[in-house]
């Protein structure tokens, strides 16, 4: 007979680790979660480290190499200009996932902090979820449309065409994607709010901002990675649809999207062609869907463990 | 209830008013307005007369204001004398395009019809698919049904529709030619053979869309059953001897239907914006290109018009949301 | 579509049916696909090429021209000229005469008041008239009578078939437009959506950026004409898609403006159910290569003669950045059949045409290398030439389009084989040659080095065009940034060659000016031409009579379509 | 009460366990015991000691994954419910066994009426018209002691209160008249004057409508009060099991000794200090090879941890599964009771 | 209690706890949840006193306003001589390390994704200028009290049983050596075997380091066993207030009495043998108390003036208050300093 009690016993004790083992260790057993990690680490390496070892430039044009397949010099064959599909990929690939990642990141600081503080303070929670109401209820693919055109040229001249765009891709769909995490996190720092826990730091006398930093932000931070690996994902599918309806990076710029589009008229002739940036976004935005269902069960430390 | 429409209701309108005032802003101090079109020949005297009389001139809260007041005052009247022949409307300015010259009701109103046909049609689609695949996914979770279904709807949300609409004509119209690559807006359905025919332009761009709809809703509706199967109140309905199918479809999914039929709901103003891309790859020229070509054109009151609608209908739909899930869920009707 | 592709077929197998017309209306349907959708149908409020070509099936000028450039006499009887007595000998005044019985498609018949009315319509200074330009010089127009029209120019014109003539100077009806002159024009709207016309097709039904139907015009002067009942006139997409669905699945019959990359539409045109025609007139796809100094820290005097550009005025530099690029190369991967090199700004009509500069057809890399060190410029570390610490790099803009972006690529490529640094820019096409004053970005303001798009002129007399390299025609901030010499060239001599050929009449002597006109330009390399550009539609198989033209309306001879059968 | 006749039900070593992430957790293990027609049984033991488990069980309201039944024989009326397919199961659930669930604010299914929630069962099981259901169902409200039970019919769940929710659902459970009723702490969710009004519900109805019950809680007091028999769980099985009176006088087992002895009591006298059970109850990864209950157990011995203990009767209808006999404070040495139905005679 | 009874450490007049409602179309205040409504009591210095009711009574509002964890919407409390009633935070702020808290559900009050030692350690990061070792000595310290063993400090509260939770919110409460903790509900969440540890364990801290007890329980049997003194409370309000085994023996507001016969007795001869008072219906919304007493709805002994006026509160036997009409006010009001029955009363004209 074994008993297994839900309490620490004697024996089994060792030397307390960093919880991200934990959560390491939770996550592994999330077969789809594990495959996504791989395959996006994979490309994360692919696209970082690749144009090292890769070293054709992307916008390099050998006219008479045009239109080719696949073959032992290029591998993912060549565009109708003889630019290596290969090193265009790992480009665009490069800014595809910045892309995803800033305007992710901003639009999660941005619905945290909303969240946060609506949540928190509660003289706050009117004004800004009204606020909230606000852009959601703001149609989002035409504001979007309509801020790349407003701000496209101001920004390109101070910045450059690239970090220009960058910065305004960056920006305009961080802005108007952070709602739906600004709402996750009200509710749950309300409910945490709640929580005894909460109640116990106050009895502590624990101000305000170290209140939030210690226990409000950890704990939503769940459901804030969850809406990241999904920011993500949208992201990179808002800059494709953008460059699509062209008004996203200047098109000797290699994104994934770009890729796409411009392999899209090519789709009878090279199929290969839409074939791997299409491959390529649906695979990061698969992997990281399923990190992201990986990390929800993961960074919730009521599941790990048992 | 009453009251808590009432209260939903007036709240809108100042969301309603300071979306307007946004929307007016931005476009408002974008670069560009019409003379901008005009042949530079014209004198500098008779464009600045030009822009008086479109009323750039104007300090800007009166142009909002004028605005403001074509919109929701002389445009309705317009609407209601072409309904009942009246005249109150008469002498009122119009919203008038910059790049059509003609107002921009009219054509909102020409580009309705597709895009309801179309988007909407592919809305009810996707919802009739994501339904059942979110039961279905929910009940058995874990099962290869569920595995298969959470994939293809990853993958529905992960592919761009003008990555799967190209696709699809290719292979329909293009290798197979059973459906037409474009879309006839001018086609009338009066006979059987015409129903025919809009069933087959309709087939692709519903099917594109309808994925990506059905992925989504799909998923909303897995959760929202997973949450509900694990309720006490399935293990009372099995215990009083019902049925899997009554426990599961009557009292399952009544209540996972609350969260679901109000995201439902707030998907619907997509139908009349979201779809700009699928419209362009299939030539339905609904109000998504109608918008995009108002964009490039620079035609200011078109975008602000249609961008004010969107935000109109989201408002309106938020508010549906809202009532249905008091309707549906007996706890919240009463305030 | 599916099914009467099969009919045809089964048509086609006959192969007995009599060529001639039928009768009106008689072949049924034409589906016509411009990927951009026309706007309205009025083209003197826009001049985009969708509205004036969409409209061409209804409204039509006194003359056209064909395919070759010459003058077809359309409304008129036919072309007056100084032997026929028709223009005076000053050049001042030129007569028209309508052809008899024409009538509106209203039944109301057409006069000279109708012309003088579109005068005034598109003179009016508060119109807004698109193509007003048309009308330039002209100093009245008077009906003699009812099928006479006189038209009276301020000063000499040699060239005088401008107002009236090709489809974007068509007659509009009086009695149609009477009550939108100037600032009421934009309000017009059922008449901007559906005016009367005496073209073979009326308007049907018209939906602003979607598609209008046209049915035929049952007054049209032609009995038996044309052939075609009804039209679909659909707008929307792309062009690769517009020429799919006419090559590929065959859903139309024509489709408008194909520039995509010439392989794809070798491909589809493969299929056999489509091919593509090309026509070619003036147009030149060209690089302006800046005289003047854009550099943003001039402020207000930014990219004006008053600051010449530090190195671009010489033109050696401009003639290696030429030598550098491989124009075939160009054409063959961006135009195919669309396109053929050329070292001239004015490569056609024939006739002025200049085969001085044609050296520049071969690509010469070390000659352009040869040349930059003989102007002083050395090879820096980084492989970039330099002369007095100034770095040979330049801005090349240009408008978005896939081809353009795809020469940008390979011209940036040639030239930093020379040494030569290039930053790539490109902008909205509706921004580029939007024209507005606050946008930085258009192609008049030329806040860039080089920039690169295509222009021509209408008709065949180049006059008007040639005219655009005046010093007066340099856009400027005094100008409102209007005029048409973008890359700031001046040249008094070169001025004093524009009056010599607005007073000179005989055809020889003006072809040898011009000639010697366009040689300056090219000498000055201030302007580089790449390609002599084709226009590239696509026509069902079945369909006959399309002559693809790009002096006029591509769609001109439109009343002619058939389908073969 | 009557403690006599065939018992309505007889569960015989019965095994359930569940799959779990990091293994099997053996809630239920050999349970056996029977229950007489009319009488009350109660269930006691702490949380996760397998009482609900082992009555859910019974009657494959188990969700399955996780849980698994593994074996034993549930003989109701004659038939084994663990042989039958789950159509006949749904007939006898809520026919002929009632249940009423701890929880009565999540119990009831908040989007529908009570009335439809009483009538379902009736409709389906009585084959009742909806007009007949509707004057059985106010019927069975007022039985419950609802008021204006016809009116209430049609309101929400959330309308009414704990107290009447429970009404609600003991309603719902004695709507086809069963023989068997097993509920699974009706009275823990409430306070305890609601409680009490609950308990002396019960005792009316059991007086009317004469059903057996098996009363699941943890709370010895209520057991005590409304019990004719008890059976004590530990670690997925039944420890000891005697007439209420006797357990209580009488107890056998160190655990329910133990239990009985931490419960401090609003009358009598006051103790200084509670009496401790160290520890924690056992999760149970396989079956038991070992008295579950030897590591909090003072009177342990070696044999316990070789040997899991058999249920040994130890008095007329009472049975402990311990070898220490605390009259003697030794170990005791009886033979295996008979864990069955006694012989009716 | 009596004046020669050692000082009295917490003091909390006519305090009043109302939750506001609004509804309507302009969500305007149509009312307030009077979820404590006049309560008064005080707590001496090393006793335990117990506050009993049933749920939604106000107890646990009750609690958590008296350590000030809300902003109380009237009335003093005073802990240690201090007013804290309508002290600022950072007048509270000073005064947090005196007065702490043991939660109800040992899992909701300890943050799940800090370790044991940041948790215990918490309060003195706040209140104390600590080094890190020192930190973790008390920290040690402070696991042994409790009974947890020092080598779980890394580890996290899911890893644990709720009995060693339990055990970690209290470990934490007595980090800063407070005086006074407010015990809410502490046990309710525990199994009936672990509630006894945890009842054991702080009887032995409360002798070991001098602590005075709120303790606040719905059950009537561990507060007999814990508390010196009992109030029992009934919607927002104390009904009776007594000494243990006076309230116990010989409880005098009906509804005491129908509560003490409600709970079941581990015994069947006991039970058997027993008379409920079995109360009629529902606890009434504390948004909508009935006139006069709050417990005239449900009273068995209801009389008219039931319905009309609200008893005082008064102390009918030495240190046993009660405030019922069954109990005629004594002509003049005690001046003893448990309940302040001027003050309640002022209150009451002044309505």
């Amino acid at each position: 007979m074994t008993d297994t009690a839900p309490q620490i016993t004697e024996e089994a004790f060792r030397r307390p680790r960093n919880q991200w083992w934990d959560v390491w260790d939770q996550f592994r057993t999330h077969k789809g979660a594990l495959v996504g990690f791989i395959i996006f680490i994979t490309i994360m390496v692919a696209v970082l480290i690749g144009p090292y070892l890769w070293t054709i430039d992307p916008g390099y044009i050998d006219i008479r190499a045009r239109n080719q397949g696949p073959t032992l010099a290029h591998p993912l064959g060549t565009d109708q200009l003889g630019r290596d599909m290969l090193a265009r990929m790992m480009a665009g690939g490069k800014v595809s996932v910045a892309v995803g990642v800033t305007s992710m990141a901003l639009s999660l600081i941005l619905g945290t902090l909303i969240g946060v503080l609506a949540g928190y303070f509660k003289k706050l929670d009117g004004p800004l979820m009204r606020f909230t109401d606000l852009f959601l209820a703001l149609p989002l693919l035409p504001l979007l449309l309509v801020m790349v055109m407003l701000f496209r040229e101001a920004l390109s001249s101070r910045f450059g065409p690239e970090t220009g765009i960058f910065i305004l891709m960056v920006t305009a769909i961080g802005i108007t994607s952070w709602m739906q995490t600004a709402r996750i996190v009200r509710g749950d720092v309300l409910a945490l709010k709640e929580r005894e826990f909460v109640l116990a730091a106050r009895s502590i006398g624990t101000p305000s901002y170290r209140m939030i930093l210690r226990h409000i932000l950890p704990n939503v931070m769940s459901p804030v990675m969850v809406s990241a690996t999904l920011g993500i994902a949208s992201a990179i599918i808002t800059e494709s649809s953008l460059s699509f309806l062209g008004l996203g990076f200047p098109p000797d710029f290699p994104t994934w999207g770009r890729l796409l589009f411009d392999a899209v008229d090519y789709l009878n002739q090279y199929p290969e062609r839409v074939f791997w940036p299409g491959l390529a976004i649906s695979l990061t935005v698969l992997s990281v869907n399923y990190i992201g269902d990986g990390l929800r069960d993961a960074l919730d430390p009521r599941i790990r463990g048992r | 209830m009453f009251t808590y429409t009432v209260r939903r209701l007036l709240l809108a309108i100042p969301t309603l008013l300071i979306i307007s005032l946004i929307i007016f802003l931005l476009l408002d101090l974008a670069p560009g307005d019409p003379t901008a079109q005009l042949p530079l020949t014209i004198p500098p005297e008779v464009k600045e007369k030009i822009r008086q009389s479109l009323g750039l001139g104007e300090p800007i809260h009166v142009r909002y204001f004028l605005w403001l007041k074509q919109f929701l005052v002389a445009e309705p009247l317009h609407v209601f004398d072409n309904l009942f022949g009246t005249h109150f409307a008469d002498g009122m300015q119009r919203v008038i395009s910059w790049q059509t010259r003609s107002p921009v009701a009219d054509i909102v109103a020409q580009r309705l019809p597709q895009t309801l046909w179309v988007v909407g049609m592919s809305y009810v689609v996707g919802v009739l698919i994501a339904l059942p695949i979110g039961i279905i996914s929910a009940y058995k979770q874990y099962s290869w049904f569920d595995q298969i279904g959470t994939f293809i709807s990853m993958l529905g949300f992960s592919v761009p529709t003008f990555f799967t609409g190209v696709l699809l004509i290719v292979i329909f119209a293009v290798n197979l030619g059973w459906f037409p690559s474009i879309y006839d807006t001018t086609h009338v359905v009066d006979s059987w053979d015409a129903f025919v025919f809009q069933v087959r332009q309709m087939i692709m761009p519903v099917m594109v869309l309808a994925l990506y709809n059905a992925a989504q809703i799909s998923r909303f509706m897995r959760a929202s059953m997973l949450d509900n199967l694990g309720q006490d109140y399935v293990r009372t309905a099995r215990a009083k001897g019902m049925s899997e199918k009554v426990v599961v479809l009557i009292h399952v999914l009544r209540n996972s239907m609350i969260p679901v039929i109000t995201v439902i709901a707030l998907g619907v103003p997509q139908i009349f914006g979201g779809a700009i891309i699928t419209e362009q790859v299939f030539k339905v020229n609904g109000l998504g290109q109608l918008l995009i070509t108002a964009i490039y054109a620079n035609d200011i009151p078109m975008v602000q018009t249609l961008t004010f609608i969107f935000a109109v209908l989201i408002v309106l739909f938020n508010l549906i949301a809202d009532i249905l899930y008091g309707i549906l869920d007996p706890r919240i009707r009463y305030d | 579509m599916k099914l009467k592709t099969v009919l045809l077929g089964a048509a086609a197998a006959f192969a007995l049916a009599p060529q001639a017309m039928a009768e009106r209306g008689s072949d049924g349907q034409l589906n016509i696909i411009y990927w951009q959708a026309p706007s309205m149908l009025n083209p003197f409020l826009s001049g985009g090429t969708k509205e004036v070509e969409s409209a061409s099936l209804i409204l039509e000028p006194l003359v056209r021209f064909d395919e070759t450039g010459e003058m077809q006499p359309w409304l008129a009887e036919g072309i007056p000229t100084v032997e026929n007595g028709g223009v005076n000998a000053e050049l001042t005044q030129i007569t028209w005469k309508l052809k008899p019985g024409i009538l509106w498609s209203d039944g109301t018949p057409l006069t000279a008041a109708d012309a003088v009315f579109t005068w005034e319509y598109c003179t009016h200074p508060e119109g807004g008239c698109a193509q007003s330009s048309y009308f330039d010089g002209v100093e009245s127009v008077v009906a003699v009578d009812d099928t006479t029209i006189q038209v009276n120019f301020a000063a000499p014109k040699p060239f005088p078939y401008t107002a009236f003539v090709g489809s974007e100077s068509p007659i509009i009806q009086k009695a149609q437009f009477a009550d939108c002159l100037g600032a009421k024009a934009p309000e017009c709207t059922e008449a901007n959506f559906g005016p009367i016309g005496t073209g073979p097709f009326v308007v049907t039904d018209f939906r602003p950026n979607d598609v209008v139907q046209f049915k035929a015009n049952d007054l049209f002067r032609e009995a038996d004409k044309p052939a075609f009942g009804t039209v679909l006139f659909k707008g929307g997409g792309d062009a690769t898609a517009a020429a799919r669905s006419v090559m590929e699945t065959g859903e139309f019959d024509y489709a408008w403006n194909l520039q995509i990359d010439p392989n794809v539409l070798s491909d589809m045109e493969a299929k056999g159910l489509g091919k593509v025609v090309v026509a070619f007139a003036t147009s030149v796809e060209r690089l302006h290569v800046n005289q003047s100094d854009p550099s943003a820290s001039l402020g207000e005097g930014r990219a004006t003669l008053e600051h010449p550009h530090p190195f671009l005025t010489d033109p050696r530099i401009g003639k290696a950045l030429s030598m550098a690029i491989d124009r075939s190369l160009i054409a063959e991967i961006g135009y195919g059949a669309g396109g053929v090199p050329t070292c001239n700004v004015l490569p056609a009509p024939a006739l002025y045409a200049s085969t001085a500069n044609d050296d520049c057809l071969v690509q010469d890399v070390e000659g352009a290398k040869a040349l930059l060190d003989e102007a002083g410029w050395v090879p820096g570390g980084d492989g970039v030439r330099v002369k007095d610490g100034v770095r040979l790099s330049v801005l090349y803009q240009t408008s978005t389009n896939a081809v353009r972006q795809d020469t940008q690529a390979l011209i940036k490529q040639w030239w930093s084989d020379i040494g030569v640094e290039t930053e790539l820019k490109n902008i909205d096409a509706s921004v580029f040659f939007g024209g507005d004053p606050g946008s930085p970005d258009t192609f008049q303001k030329f806040f860039a080095d080089i920039e690169m798009y295509t222009n021509n002129f209408s008709g065949v007399d180049p006059e008007a065009y040639m005219a655009n390299w005046r010093c007066s025609e340099i856009p400027s901030p005094k100008t409102q940034w209007q005029g048409s010499n973008m890359q700031r060239f001046c040249e008094p001599a070169y001025d004093a060659l524009v009056d010599k050929l607005s007073q000179t009449a005989p055809l020889e002597e003006r072809a040898a000016i011009v000639k010697e006109m366009n040689d300056m330009l090219m000498k000055s390399y201030s302007i580089i031409p790449l390609i002599h550009r084709g226009n590239p539609s696509a026509h069902a198989n079945s369909l006959e009579g399309v002559r693809m033209n790009d002096w006029d309306s591509e769609i001109w001879n439109i009343k002619d379509w058939s389908r073969a059968d | 009460m009557p403690n006599k006749g065939v018992p309505v039900l007889d569960v015989k070593d019965l095994k359930t366990v569940f799959h779990t992430r990091s293994g099997e957790v053996h809630a239920v293990n050999s349970v056996s015991f029977y229950l007489r027609p009319g009488e009350l049984l109660g269930v006691v033991g702490e949380s996760g000691s397998g009482k609900s488990v082992t009555m859910m069980s019974l009657i494959g309201l188990l969700p399955s994954p996780p849980a698994e039944v593994r074996g034993g024989r549930v003989l109701f009326d004659g038939e084994d419910l663990l042989n039958v397919r789950e159509e006949r199961l749904r007939e006898l659930r809520g026919a002929r066994i009632g249940f009423v669930f701890q929880d009565p604010m999540t119990s009831l299914n908040p989007v529908f009426t009570v009335g439809y929630q009483i009538m379902e069962p009736l409709r389906k099981h009585m084959g009742m018209d909806k007009r007949q259901a509707r004057v059985r169902a106010a019927e069975l409200l007022a039985l419950v002691g609802i008021p204006d039970a016809d009116k209430r019919l049609s309101d929400y769940p959330h309308q009414f209160s704990g107290g009447m929710r429970q009404r609600v659902m003991i309603a719902i459970a004695l709507a086809c008249d069963p023989e068997v009723l097993i509920a699974d702490e009706p009275t823990t969710a409430l306070d305890v004057t609601i409680q009490a009004q609950i308990l002396e519900l019960m005792k009316d109805l059991r007086d009317k409508l004469g059903m057996a019950v098996i009363w699941i809680t943890h709370d010895l007091g209520v057991i005590a009060g409304i019990a004719d028999r008890v059976m004590v769980m530990y670690g997925g099985q039944v420890v000891e099991q005697a007439p209420v009176k006797e357990l209580f006088g009488n107890p056998q087992h160190p655990y329910t000794r133990a239990l009985l002895e931490t419960i401090p009591s609003v009358t009598g006298e006051r103790t200084e200090r509670l009496h401790v059970i160290e520890g924690q109850p056992p999760i149970l990864a396989a079956a038991p090879s070992a008295c579950t209950f030897r590591a909090r157990c003072v009177y342990a011995s070696d044999r316990c941890a070789c040997e899991n203990p058999p249920r040994l009767t130890v008095g007329p209808a009472h049975d402990a599964a311990c070898f220490w006999d605390p009259a003697t404070g030794q170990p005791r040495n009886t033979e295996p009771t008979h864990t069955g139905a006694p012989n009716a005679g | 209690m009596l004046d020669d009874t050692p000082r009295t450490l917490v003091k909390v007049r006519d305090l009043k706890m109302h939750f506001p409602i609004f509804a309507g179309l302009f969500r305007r205040r149509v009312g307030e949840v009077k979820a404590v409504d006049g309560v008064s009591f005080d707590i001496i210095e090393g006793e335990t006193l117990g506050l009993v009711g049933e749920s939604g009574c106000g107890k646990s509002t009750c609690g958590r306003a008296v350590l000030r964890l809300y902003d109380i919407t009237s009335g003093s409390i005073s802990i240690d001589g201090q007013e804290i009633g309508d002290a600022g935070y950072q007048k509270l702020r000073p005064m947090r390390p005196q007065m702490q808290m043991v939660f109800q559900d040992p899992q909701a009050s300890l943050n799940p994704r800090m370790t044991v030692a940041r948790i215990i350690s918490e309060p003195l990061d706040e209140h104390t200028t600590l080094s890190k070792a020192e930190k973790q000595e008390r920290v040690y310290e402070l696991m042994d009290a409790v009974g947890l063993n020092r080598d779980f400090a890394n580890r996290y509260p899911h890893e644990f049983s709720g009995g060693q939770r339990q055990r970690i919110g209290i470990a934490r409460a007595l980090a800063l050596n407070p005086k006074f903790i407010v015990c809410d509900e502490p046990i309710a969440a525990l199994d009936v075997s672990i509630q006894a540890q945890v009842v054991n364990l702080l009887e032995e801290l409360q002798d070991k380091f001098n602590l005075t007890y709120l303790f606040i329980s719905h059950d009537l049997s561990m507060v007999r066993h814990i508390a010196d003194r009992v109030a029992v409370m009934y919607l927002g309000k104390v009904a009776e207030l007594a000494p243990r085994d006076a309230l116990y023996s010989k409880p005098l507001h009906p509804y005491t009495e129908a509560l003490l016969s409600a709970v079941p007795e581990p015994d069947p001869n006991v039970e058997t043998r027993r008379e409920r008072i079995i109360l009629r219906g529902d606890v009434p919304s504390p948004a909508h108390p009935p006139q006069g007493c709050n417990f005239s709805t449900r009273c068995p002994k209801v009389m008219d003036i039931c319905h009309q006026s609200d008893p005082d509160m008064q102390e009918v036997e030495p240190g046993h208050f009660v405030a019922c009409h069954l109990y005629p006010p004594t002509t003049k009001p005690t001046t003893k300093n448990m309940v302040a029955s001027e003050a309640n009363k002022s209150i009451q004209q002044g309505e």
